[in-house]
């Protein structure tokens, strides 16, 4: 499978040198083994876009013990493996997500709160929140609910580990590979009241620096 | 001696984050929670050096995580491991106390080179309250310091663990300064309340805030490297040094856990507080530890 | 012109080379002065080192379009100090002393930015340092019948005590002023910061040296460190007047240390950072052991060097940007990084870390505070260095690092070559004096020597030994570049893609894309958190301006009173001598 | 030539003046320099030639008028016949540029002026003396009002009254003197003065110290001298700081070491010498006037010199001689610059200093300041030196802090004055200094040099004066007539 190589820490002329040296094998136990270590240690920016924001804090503290499953949360992006994004999504507060989880290392994943990320919940007809939030950046695992148990959580968290222990595509690929199609629903959405910089491409800058 | 330095350094990987492990473990505890696993830091470590990609913003950022890992190489071997056998000295005769002193601020301020670097007003932010910290979080473990070499009447840490064995272990004959020592140790540990550069809350995580990747992993490697020369350079100077593994491995995790248990108990201290109580109470512990050792022996 | 004044500069080094230390000639001034110049290893050491700090002060000179009157007087001044370093007499010291003077007060004259309060300050003082020179050369006169160092030392244990502690504080109170040493550094922030740019490097690197060679000549030639101990009686291992010292030494480096961390403007950081380092020399000059006397040698060889390294960097930033301030530099070193570099090397020596020079001078310091068992300045001095690594981190941020906060930093290009020359040439000495500190060794033995105390020992150039432990520069330094090496090979060998993204609105922000009005240069005002810390808030907020400047004020106001007597009338003029007369004559009479 | 030339030539001339005008501006300004010069070869001519000398007219002394000139009297003589020449210079710029300025009144009075200070130093009898002091006097007056304006005149006649105060008390004097002795002989008055009653002897003294001390511009006395400065022209002013002032302090000096005062008396002239120059140090510090700025300086300096030759001390003695001729260089100097810088600015506030732009200027000034501070290697420091070490050696250590201190308060103003110099901002006019002065000024500050890196030059001359001055044992046989 193709995705399995996107895993890899090392470069292609390595891996040529691998697969010519019959130690593809090799190669792929040792894929297998840091997508192990990735899925067990998480770093999480909690971003409290809505409502489920309340539902994060005893998932992390005393009662639920995220951290026994390696999900720690940090304070910056940089740092971060997975966003979470609890709840609606104003378009305002689409652009600060946007430019966090651009911000992001990769791999980097997504999970989201509740139902109005998935088409809009309650807010199906505001003028100011996004329906579905899929188009703006990937998302990895929805928890539903309105809003979830932190019981809910820990499953999402179980089933990206699970995702992410299996080497399957996650959504920064599908983000990369469809770069122009998130872009242009980002700025169907924010229009002229996006930041200048927000066309950059910070990660690209070679190739002209622009979507 | 190359192969010795090595194995140091190994060993120093395993037990430095077993330590952090354990330390996230025990706090979890001590929390009421269940906590992670005691190889935690090790995944996370792992998993960072195998991210894809990297911020990197130019080459003084780039050298500036290096710059703080070779301090904390250098610093490590230049601490006697055991006191008795020669296996693991490694190049402890080239240096001395005071060149430990130095190289200990040496790696922090060429990464806060770097993290001028980034850009970050957070990480400045961080690296300024650092530095602040570090006038009064040095001014005890100075002095304590200080005492040791002037009662031992020199600065070289094998001399200071030979005198131990005959004169008796430091922590009992200069308790004092054994607490003043221990005080700073909180705050060189990064432990609340003296936890003031890197608050999240506060700075955005300080000096860390743009580091990612591989330059985030190096620096939580040298960080359990770095833990590790310090526990064994504490109990060096107030515990006799260590003359067997397990011995090595007690004293040490003693010493941390100590640590640990001030830390998990205090809440943060604003920099100016921190600096104004290191001043004055573990200041003047450490004062009277001095007095004792040049008036009364 | 300035390749004249190069070879001008560089036949005094040639000159003192080929005497080789045999130098003595005298010359009868009257028939009671003679002036003698005689060649002493103390002398020697100090005068190459004020010539060749000279002669690359000179070189960096080059792209600087200076008229022929500033590089007569610089030159001038370069051979004052060689006087004062190889008189043989006090009336030799004292004119080349006074030569120095205002040969360096014309040059900082002609500053674009010196203002006429500044300059005063610098004349009233070195006038007053001067004074107290002069009043202790005629006092030791009277006792001596000579101004000769040889017979004034002679003599001196013959003195009374009260005429030889009034001689060893007028003599001090002197060298103090020219050194900086705090309640008498009222003049040295002002010019260091307002005189030429380039002869900042001369006044902070060699100039203040002058004061440290004076103490030298004082305490180790003309009283002797074993007639200090004779007078003052001893303290724990040392002896009371190297106490004393050591406390003003210590208390100097100190407050200088946060009022430098305060600093806006970057030549008054360096100035105060400046007085801070003598602060070091004085606190262990006074002790008269061996490593005390060493130590001090040693940090005046390695602060020389970095100051003029320091101003010398600045300087050229200063005349490529013409930005003198913290809050008005920043994000230069994409710009000019060879000057960063240069900064760098120079802030890890200033803060005394192990792989460079800085390091083995603080050793020999703290060497000679253990000896003594002087516990206290020993962690003064390391406290002072403690809080030292803020301003060496604001120095190197406030200009080369964070953001550039105002226009044209950004387009900025590399300074001039015949800047980076001597900048080089001195971070290399830097990094040399790191590596090899037993080299200098050879060097302090001679001075030793002469002051009668023991040699230091010698155990390779690369070793610094002493009784209470010992160092390997040599190894730290390999060691420490190839664990670098090693490290840096390492992480790039981790193929996690880098991007050199430069973007300097591209932080982590909390998801906001920081814009131009954003203030992302936090670090140059750094400093003002001190204020909240109680014990530094009380070091901060007193200033000696407030006494000078009531000083000034009062004696303006009696300038006043005693005027208002001259105001022309002619009859009170009258009266008043006929008064007089009777006053005088009545008391004449009767008595 | 006998010394009575000193006298005779400038007030012949003098008397000549007038014809001497209507000869046209160029022969009178040409024999006055003519004059002076040939004055000042003289002087140095005695310098080679066995001292004292004596010229008597025609009866012998001590009955008969006689001039004597010994070591004391030629390093003064050597002074004012120098300042002679270079003042005369000086006019040839001054009346080129003031062409409307009339010649003849200065240089009668001018030359009367120096025959006056020249018969003061020279003449051996209180009598005639006093004489040389009221000629000295008149002359003053007039030149300090040359300028015919409100100041000018107002100085003129306030220097009248005080000279006529100062007068009085030494006629006085001199009556009581001639009334106890009998003889206006200073060689008979100097054998018999403890003679006299020691209540009349106090008033004689007092009287003597306040008449001389009135002109020499002493701390109590001298709250006109200011005023007169300010009134005055610039080469005037010279004259009165490096002639007529050292004149009166000759006499001072002279007289008081040849009756032998008492050491009480000269514990009482230092103190007064050191509040003379306190005093006027600190209130030179407040001045908006140059002229009078350099007044104080003057009154400062003239305070040191009476505190040093009041010591009795040989070695003092000689440094205070010493700084006493650096001191009328340097003050000529400054005085003639000044005139230079008033003359193209018109205007005496001391914001001057900031207004002009001349490097030869800048560096003249900066000379004479520096050596009036005694700064090596200007002449000033040798003086001071020499004055601290006698201090030094007779121990009396307040002394020297004492100078020492008020000397920074010196500094103060004269650095200041530098600074303004020195000072970029602003705008600066252009000055010509001309040929002449050009000459002159280098001739001043290459002096101040000379005496400042050889010494040796001039302390030759003022060992002899200040043995001749403390030891008037050869004075005293030649004034008798013992020795003819």
């Amino acid at each position: 499978m193709e995705s399995g190589f996107h895993g890899s820490d090392l470069d292609s002329s390595l891996k040529c040198k691998l697969e010519e040296s019959g130690m593809a094998n090799t190669h792929a136990i040792m894929e297998k083994a840091v997508n192990w270590f990735r899925s067990r240690s998480i770093f999480v920016v909690a971003y409290g876009t809505g409502c489920g924001a309340i539902e994060m804090p005893p998932t992390f503290t005393s009662r639920y013990d995220a951290e026994r499953m390696g999900v720690v949360g940090v304070a910056t992006p940089r740092q971060a493996d997975l966003i979470i994004l609890s709840g609606y999504l104003a378009y305002k507060t689409l652009r600060r997500v946007i430019r966090t989880y651009e911000q992001m290392q990769r791999p980097k994943y997504v999970i989201t709160l509740g139902s109005c990320p998935i088409n809009g919940g309650m807010y199906w007809d505001s003028y100011n929140t996004i329906k579905k939030l899929d188009d703006y950046i990937p998302v990895d695992v929805y928890v539903t609910g309105c809003m979830p148990r932190p019981e809910s959580v820990i499953e999402g968290f179980v089933l990206l580990q699970e995702r992410i222990k299996n080497g399957e595509k996650a959504g920064w690929q599908k983000y990369d590979e469809n770069l122009k199609f998130y872009k242009d629903n980002q700025k169907r959405v924010l229009g002229g009241h996006i930041d200048p910089s927000y066309e950059t491409d910070w990660y690209n800058l070679e190739n002209g620096g622009v979507a | 001696m190359i192969f010795q330095i090595i194995l140091l350094i190994m060993l120093a990987y395993v037990v430095g984050f077993i330590y952090f492990g354990l330390y996230r473990n025990i706090l979890a505890r001590i929390q009421g929670r269940y906590g992670p696993t005691i190889y935690q830091s090790f995944y996370d470590s792992i998993k960072l050096f195998s991210k894809k990609n990297t911020v990197n913003y130019g080459w003084m950022f780039y050298l500036g995580p290096i710059i703080m890992a070779t301090g904390a190489v250098l610093t490590l071997i230049l601490v006697p491991v055991f006191s008795d056998s020669d296996f693991l000295r490694s190049a402890t005769s080239q240096g001395n106390l005071f060149v430990l002193l130095y190289l200990m601020v040496l790696g922090p301020l060429g990464n806060a080179l770097a993290v001028g670097t980034g850009g970050n007003p957070f990480g400045v932010m961080g690296v300024v309250r650092g530095l602040t910290r570090l006038i009064g979080l040095e001014l005890p473990f100075y002095i304590a310091v200080v005492g040791l070499i002037i009662a031992a009447n020199s600065s070289d840490i094998v001399h200071i663990i030979d005198m131990q064995k005959t004169g008796g272990l430091n922590i009992i004959n200069h308790p004092l300064l054994f607490i003043a020592a221990m005080i700073s140790m909180v705050g060189f540990f990064g432990e609340s309340p003296f936890d003031i550069p890197g608050a999240p809350q506060e700075v955005y995580s300080g000096p860390r805030t743009e580091f990612s990747g591989k330059f985030l992993a190096l620096l939580m490697s040298q960080g359990s490297l770095f833990a590790f020369a310090k526990l064994v350079l504490i109990i060096d100077l107030f515990l006799g040094g260590a003359d067997s593994l397990w011995m090595l491995v007690l004293k040490t995790l003693a010493i941390f856990v100590t640590i640990i248990f001030i830390g998990v108990v205090y809440g943060r201290y604003k920099v100016e507080q921190a600096v104004d109580f290191l001043m004055k109470i573990p200041t003047l512990i450490a004062l009277l530890g001095l007095a004792r050792v040049i008036w009364f022996g | 012109m300035n390749s004249i004044f190069l070879l001008l500069n560089i036949l005094p080094i040639l000159f003192l080379y080929q005497f080789g230390g045999d130098l003595h000639v005298s010359f009868s001034l009257t028939k009671d002065f003679t002036l003698s110049l005689i060649q002493t290893p103390l002398g020697t050491f100090f005068a190459y080192l004020s010539l060749i700090s000279f002669l690359l002060v000179t070189v960096s000179q080059k792209s600087k379009k200076l008229s022929c009157n500033y590089y007569a007087l610089q030159l001038l001044l370069s051979f004052a100090m060689l006087i004062i370093v190889l008189a043989g007499d006090f009336i030799t010291f004292f004119i080349g002393w006074e030569i120095m003077t205002w040969s360096s007060y014309f040059i900082i004259s002609k500053s674009n930015n010196i203002d006429i309060k500044s300059l005063q300050k610098y004349i009233l003082f070195s006038l007053a340092s001067a004074f107290s020179l002069i009043a202790a050369i005629v006092i030791s006169y009277s006792f001596a019948n000579s101004f000769d160092f040889a017979t004034i030392s002679a003599s001196f244990k013959s003195m009374p005590f009260d005429i030889q502690l009034t001689l060893i504080i007028l003599f001090s109170l002197s060298f103090f002023t020219k050194a900086g040493v705090i309640g008498l550094h009222y003049w040295v922030v002002d010019t260091y910061s307002k005189a030429p740019d380039l002869f900042s490097s001369i006044l902070s690197a060699v100039m203040s040296k002058m004061g440290i060679y004076g103490l030298f000549l004082i305490y180790g030639n003309i009283v002797g460190y074993q007639e200090l101990k004779i007078m003052f009686g001893t303290i724990l291992n040392g002896t009371d007047f190297g106490y004393t010292l050591a406390w003003i030494g210590v208390a100097t480096s100190i407050i200088a240390t946060f009022k430098a961390i305060t600093q806006d403007e970057v030549k008054r950081l360096l100035a105060y950072s400046s007085i801070a380092q003598l602060g070091y020399i004085i606190a262990v000059i006074g002790f008269g052991t061996t490593y005390g006397v060493a130590g001090a040698l040693y940090h005046t060889l390695i602060h020389t060097i970095i100051k003029l390294l320091l101003f010398i960097n600045v300087a050229a930033i200063i005349a490529q940007t013409g930005k003198n301030r913290f809050s008005e530099l920043g994000g230069l070193i994409y710009r000019t990084p060879v000057s960063f570099v240069m900064l760098l090397i120079g802030i890890i020596g200033l803060a005394g870390m192990p792989p460079l020079g800085g390091f083995a001078s603080k050793f020999m310091m703290y060497n000679a505070a253990i000896n003594t068992k002087f516990a206290l300045i020993l962690i003064g001095m390391l406290f002072s260095g403690a809080a030292s690594f803020l301003y060496c981190y604001k120095l190197v941020y406030g200009i080369y690092l964070g953001h550039p906060t105002s226009k044209g930093l950004e387009t900025q290009k590399e300074v001039p070559l015949s800047y980076l020359i001597p900048q080089i040439i001195l971070a290399l000495l830097l990094v040399l004096t790191g590596a090899f500190p037993g080299a200098f060794v050879k060097v302090i033995n001679p001075i030793l020597t002469q002051f009668s105390l023991k040699a230091l020992p010698y155990d390779g150039v690369g070793i610094m030994d002493s009784a209470v432990g010992n160092f390997n520069g040599l190894f730290i330094m390999s060691a420490f570049v190839a664990f670098f090496v090693l490290i840096l090979l390492l992480i790039s060998r981790i193929k996690s893609k880098a991007k050199n993204n430069i973007n300097r609105f591209d932080i982590s922000y909390c998801g906001e894309v920081p814009s131009k009005d954003t203030s992302l240069h936090y670090g140059f005002g750094f400093g003002t958190e001190l204020h909240r810390i109680k014990f530094v808030n009380a070091i901060l907020k007193r200033s000696t301006a407030t006494f000078y400047d009531a000083l000034a004020l009062q004696t303006k106001r009696s300038s006043e009173l005693l005027s208002r007597m001259y105001y022309g009338n002619i009859h009170n003029t009258m009266i008043i001598i006929l008064l007089f007369f009777s006053a005088l004559f009545f008391i004449g009479v009767n008595s | 030539m006998s010394l009575g030339y000193y006298f005779l030539l400038p007030v012949i001339f003098s008397f000549l003046t007038p014809y001497f005008k209507k000869l046209g501006s160029f022969t009178l300004r040409g024999s006055s320099i003519l004059l002076s010069f040939i004055l000042f070869v003289q002087s140095i001519a005695y310098t080679t030639m066995k001292l004292p000398q004596i010229s008597q007219f025609s009866i012998k002394p001590p009955l008969g008028i006689a001039f004597v000139l010994d070591g004391y009297s030629l390093l003064f003589l050597l002074i004012f016949t120098f300042s002679a020449v270079i003042v005369s210079f000086y006019m040839l710029w001054y009346f080129k540029v003031n062409p409307k300025r009339d010649e003849a009144r200065f240089y009668v009075f001018f030359n009367m002026l120096i025959a006056g200070s020249i018969g003061m130093i020279l003449s051996c009898d209180i009598f005639n003396l006093y004489i040389f002091f009221e000629i000295v006097g008149i002359c003053s007056y007039t030149l300090s009002a040359y300028n015919k304006d409100k100041l000018g005149l107002e100085s003129g006649i306030k220097y009248l009254i005080i000279g006529s105060i100062a007068s009085i008390f030494i006629v006085f004097a001199i009556m009581l003197i001639y009334l106890q002795i009998g003889t206006v002989n200073l060689g008979l008055i100097a054998q018999r003065f403890h003679e006299i009653d020691p209540k009349i002897s106090v008033l004689i003294v007092l009287m003597l110290f306040i008449g001389f001390g009135t002109k020499a511009e002493l701390f109590p006395m001298n709250f006109w001298a200011p005023d007169i400065y300010q009134g005055s022209i610039s080469s005037v002013n010279g004259l009165f700081s490096s002639v007529v002032a050292k004149a009166y302090l000759f006499v001072f000096f002279h007289l008081f070491y040849l009756f032998g005062l008492s050491s009480k008396y000269m514990l009482f002239v230092m103190v007064i010498g050191a509040i003379t120059f306190l005093v006027s140090e600190f209130t030179a510090l407040n001045q908006t006037n140059v002229k009078r700025l350099f007044a104080y300086s003057t009154l400062g300096q003239l305070g040191i010199l009476f505190m040093a030759l009041s010591t009795n001390s040989s070695e003092t003695v000689s440094g205070a001689l010493f700084h006493l001729t650096s001191h009328s260089i340097s003050k000529l100097l400054i005085f003639l610059a000044l005139g230079i810088l008033i003359h193209h600015l018109k205007s005496t506030k001391i914001s001057i200093f900031g207004d002009f732009k001349s490097r030869f200027l800048t560096i003249i000034f900066a000379i004479g300041f520096l050596s009036i501070l005694g700064i090596p290697p200007f002449s000033g420091f040798v003086g001071k030196i020499l004055i601290l070490k006698g201090f030094a050696l007779s121990h009396n250590y307040s002394a020297i802090a004492f100078i020492l201190l008020v000397s920074i308060v010196e500094a103060v103003y004269f650095f200041r004055l530098t600074a303004m110099m020195l000072d970029k901002k602003g705008t600066k006019r252009v000055v010509h200094v001309g040929f002449i002065n050009y000459i002159l000024l280098c001739v001043l500050a290459a002096l101040i040099v000379i005496f400042g890196l050889f010494p040796s030059l001039l302390i030759h001359y003022t060992d002899l004066a200040a043995n001749a001055l403390i030891n008037p044992t050869d004075y005293l046989k030649f004034a008798l007539g013992v020795g003819l």
